[in-house]
């Protein structure tokens, strides 16, 4: 690891923020899904970043961040699912 | 013979090295291998496409191109500077940044997965040990792009073929994923050094279930370049070009390097992975690799020269119901002839296969419209 | 047969394809391309491409005579020709005029049919390229006017035909101007 | 050696700004096909930070998974959803002055902390390296029952996204 813990984390809060000023603020519900994805890499670049530096076993980390990318995935999937479904009903899919 | 190229690299290292310090050394060896890939990568393309016309030519009893340079050998510079100096035509309402993003964003995996092949004794220019999964992230990348052009050129055909070809990439990378991981569990690792070397007495193909994982493998690379019988993206018939419609001159030419260049690489990692890479008798090993890929390159572009187009229905059936059923028996039957050894070994293993071949052909029956009778008006 | 047999059989053809065309002769099997601007093929005798004029031995003594049937046969009207006069205003049996535009013609051979003089033809020559429009593609007289040898050159036993034809012609009329004709028998 | 140390560092910096420069991007442009591949540039990017942290396979999966198909299924979405073209609309709602100031205020909060707690660093856990094959065997022996699990949810939700996005519902669902 090349650069300190600190810098890494400053990175994942800061990406994790815009994260949540994007479901915040965005109007389309897809903008907020990608949104979300900004969110749940911002914990996984974390999650990598502790196993990689502290007592947090490598693999434990590394397998954690694999099953959050499955379920992001899946997430997505499934959100894109409905966003669809609304789309068909309602012809709109902006969320005001 | 053998380490021809390898000896090149080190004595350019040693050269550079006496007067350079050591760090800088490591960056150039990096830099050399990087340039013997970018020089090797177009050149391949160029003389990918005077092949592929020469020989579709001689199999539909006609020449081929002849008359640029002595056999038509020039013929690739002359499309090259035609490619460079046709004009550039940018849709009105297309997306001017999309639209040139699509084809720097096709060329660049296609590019990144040369670094993975082994071309020979030695000579991989990153032996990663998550080779195999580089290949395919990288190659799945590719799928964003051909959205990318679909969307850009804001035109009807283009986006129908980007569906077509997103739809038809997608299913047939499952199959292709399946279908390495037979080879890839006996071989114990995933960086094709590993995979070569664990090829040196027996080449995968010859295995019962690496024959089967082979032609999977193999269908389902010739879908994901979209060529010959799976290109219903750029059918020339039905949509125009596909998602490459509104291309011209220098960004078409990139298209067209992306696809030669995916079918070298597709070939290359066939041959790598189930054709023992460069191992042979005698030859020099970087001879031997590029034999064997040039070899199945010809196979590739004999389909061309064979086989019509399948529907977009064939086409999604195959993949789904026959590739996908057939990748996962092999991965049963390939753990079975890990484990097993001796006569059932292989009569077994090859007694599934044949089995589970009849099985699946039996159950995807052709869709045959019942016979239609015409009756004419009596007057 | 099996799943993929009928695949199989088409790739062996488009394989034997393949290797025929590097290794037999042109007839069975093999390639059979001439590379046209070094290799020609023979032409066809009875090939027709723009019409020409015939002369006999000079280019004054041309057939024509400038009755003008073919240009009144022609179907795309391509066929431009004036008699020309002496110098009294006598009307002579020669055409001073006589334009062809090759980019009209359609090379039927209907003017060859129609002329009763055996005085135009259609000629082998295909290579005909102009740099304008208008101007090079109109051919005049003397480009249209070629010798006699040269429609035997093209057009060996048509030329042949019809040159034994004018003979015995000529000779008929020989044998008529020698013993005058008899007038016609009062009795029948 | 420490030049390239110090070029790696500059390398891992430059990505890390390119990243959230793009994950900007991504949350603020008006062309929602931009913002998507502005997304695909923050995963891309992420793949990379991995590599940095000597997660290989990490990055290849999160390559393969996330710009290979989250991707492709969030294009397919925008362009099912959005006319050839359309006009570009405004992208955020009224409380986007709210949602910045909070936004700011949890990273002013949130990053002092970070910054100022001293992180158990172990020496060992920086060097040793943990290959493709370790993370297998883990996941193999471990964390068997979560990959199970995983399996059975993933194929629920294949199912229950088909269902949900199905065009012809069938007869009786539909009142």
């Amino acid at each position: 690891m090349i650069i300190p813990l600190e810098h890494i984390l400053m990175f994942s809060t800061l990406l994790f923020a815009i994260g949540v000023y994007g479901t915040l603020v965005r109007r389309n519900l897809i903008g907020i899904l990608i949104s979300i994805e900004l969110i749940l890499n911002a914990v996984n670049v974390n999650l990598v970043a502790f196993s990689r530096t502290t007592a947090l076993s490598p693999d434990t980390g590394q397998i954690f961040t694999f099953f959050v990318i499955a379920l992001a995935a899946a997430a997505a999937a499934v959100g894109l699912a409905i966003v669809l479904a609304l789309y068909r009903t309602s012809r709109t899919i902006f969320t005001d | 013979m053998d380490q021809l190229f390898v000896g090149i690299k080190t004595a350019l290292l040693s050269m550079l090295g006496t007067f350079m310090p050591d760090w800088l050394v490591t960056v150039h060896s990096v830099l050399i291998s990087a340039t013997g890939i970018a020089i090797f990568g177009p050149l391949t393309m160029m003389y990918l496409t005077l092949i592929e016309r020469k020989v579709v030519a001689r199999m539909q009893n006609r020449l081929g191109p002849n008359r640029v340079g002595k056999f038509g050998l020039l013929q690739p510079v002359a499309d090259g500077i035609k490619m460079l100096t046709k004009e550039d035509i940018v849709p009105y309402k297309a997306d001017k940044l999309l639209h040139l993003l699509a084809p720097i964003t096709i060329v660049v995996p296609a590019l990144m997965v040369f670094a993975v092949l082994p071309f020979g004794r030695g000579m991989i220019a990153a032996d990663l040990n998550v080779g195999i999964l580089y290949f395919l992230a990288v190659s799945s990348t590719t799928t964003i792009s051909i959205f990318i052009a679909g969307w850009g050129s804001h035109n009807k055909f283009a986006l129908l073929g980007a569906m077509r070809a997103v739809a038809q990439m997608v299913s047939y990378e499952v199959p292709m994923v399946l279908s390495l991981v037979p080879a890839l569990m006996i071989a114990g690792s995933l960086s094709t050094g590993a995979i070569v070397a664990a090829q040196a007495e027996r080449w995968f193909a010859f295995t019962p279930w690496g024959f089967v994982a082979f032609i999977i493998f193999y269908l389902c690379g010739v879908a994901e370049v979209n060529r010959s019988p799976f290109d219903l993206a750029e059918a020339e018939s039905e949509i125009v070009a596909g998602f490459h419609t509104e291309y011209s001159g220098m960004k078409f030419a990139l298209f067209y390097m992306a696809e030669f260049m995916n079918t070298f690489t597709i070939s290359a990692l066939a041959a790598t992975i189930f054709l023992g890479g460069w191992h042979g008798p005698f030859l020099p090993s970087w001879f031997w690799f590029l034999l064997k890929t040039y070899i199945l390159i010809f196979v590739m572009i004999w389909f061309r020269g064979t086989l019509p187009r399948l529907r977009i229905d064939q086409l999604m059936g195959l993949a789904w119901k026959f590739l996908l059923p057939m990748a996962l028996v092999n991965v049963v039957v390939a753990g079975f002839w890990y484990m097993s050894s001796g006569v059932i070994r292989t009569f077994g293993s090859i007694a599934c296969l044949v089995v589970a071949f009849m099985v699946l052909t039996a159950l995807n029956r052709p869709y045959v419209p019942e016979k239609r009778e015409y009756t004419f008006a009596e007057n | 047969m099996f799943y993929g047999s009928g695949v199989l059989r088409g790739m062996l053809v488009t394989l034997k394809n393949m290797i025929q065309s590097y290794f037999c002769k042109p007839e069975d099997g093999g390639l059979f391309t001439s590379q046209y601007p070094e290799k020609r093929l023979p032409e066809k005798e009875r090939f027709r491409n723009f019409p020409f004029l015939i002369y006999d031995k000079e280019p004054e003594n041309l057939r024509c005579v400038a009755c003008d049937i073919c240009a009144k046969e022609c179907p795309p009207k391509c066929i431009y020709i004036i008699r020309d006069f002496d110098t009294d205003g006598k009307p002579l049996k020669k055409p001073k005029i006589f334009d062809i535009d090759l980019t009209v013609c359609m090379n039927c051979g209907i003017c060859e049919e129609a002329c009763p003089f055996d005085a135009i033809y259609m000629d082998h020559e295909f290579e005909i390229s102009g740099r304008e429009r208008q101007g090079s593609l109109l051919y005049h007289k003397d480009d249209l006017l070629k010798s006699n040898e040269h429609f035997h050159k093209i057009r060996p036993t048509d030329a042949a035909a019809i040159d034994t034809r004018r003979q015995e012609d000529e000779a008929k009329k020989q044998a008529v101007k020698k013993e005058p004709p008899k007038p016609p028998s009062t009795a029948s | 050696m420490t030049e390239l140390t110090f070029i790696a560092q500059l390398g891992i910096y430059a990505m890390m700004f390119v990243v959230l420069a793009a994950a900007v991007a991504a949350v603020t442009l008006r062309n929602l096909f931009h913002c998507a591949l502005a997304l695909a540039g923050v995963l891309i990017g992420v793949a990379g930070m991995y590599l940095a942290m000597h997660a290989e396979f990490l990055a290849m999966v999160q390559i393969l998974i996330y710009v290979g198909a989250v991707m492709t299924l969030i294009i397919f979405a925008i362009m099912l959803t959005q006319r050839l073209g359309a006009g570009d609309v405004a992208q955020n709602n009224k409380q986007s002055l709210f949602g910045a100031v909070a936004a700011a205020g949890f990273v002013v909060t949130l990053g002092g902390i970070l910054w100022k707690t001293p992180w158990p660093v172990k020496e060992e856990a920086v060097t040793s390296s943990f290959s493709a094959s370790d993370l297998g065997e883990s996941l193999m022996t471990t964390y068997v029952l979560p990959f199970e699990i995983i399996a059975i949810v993933l194929f629920a939700v294949l199912i229950g996204a088909i269902v949900v996005a199905r065009k012809d519902a069938p007869k009786g669902a539909e009142q």
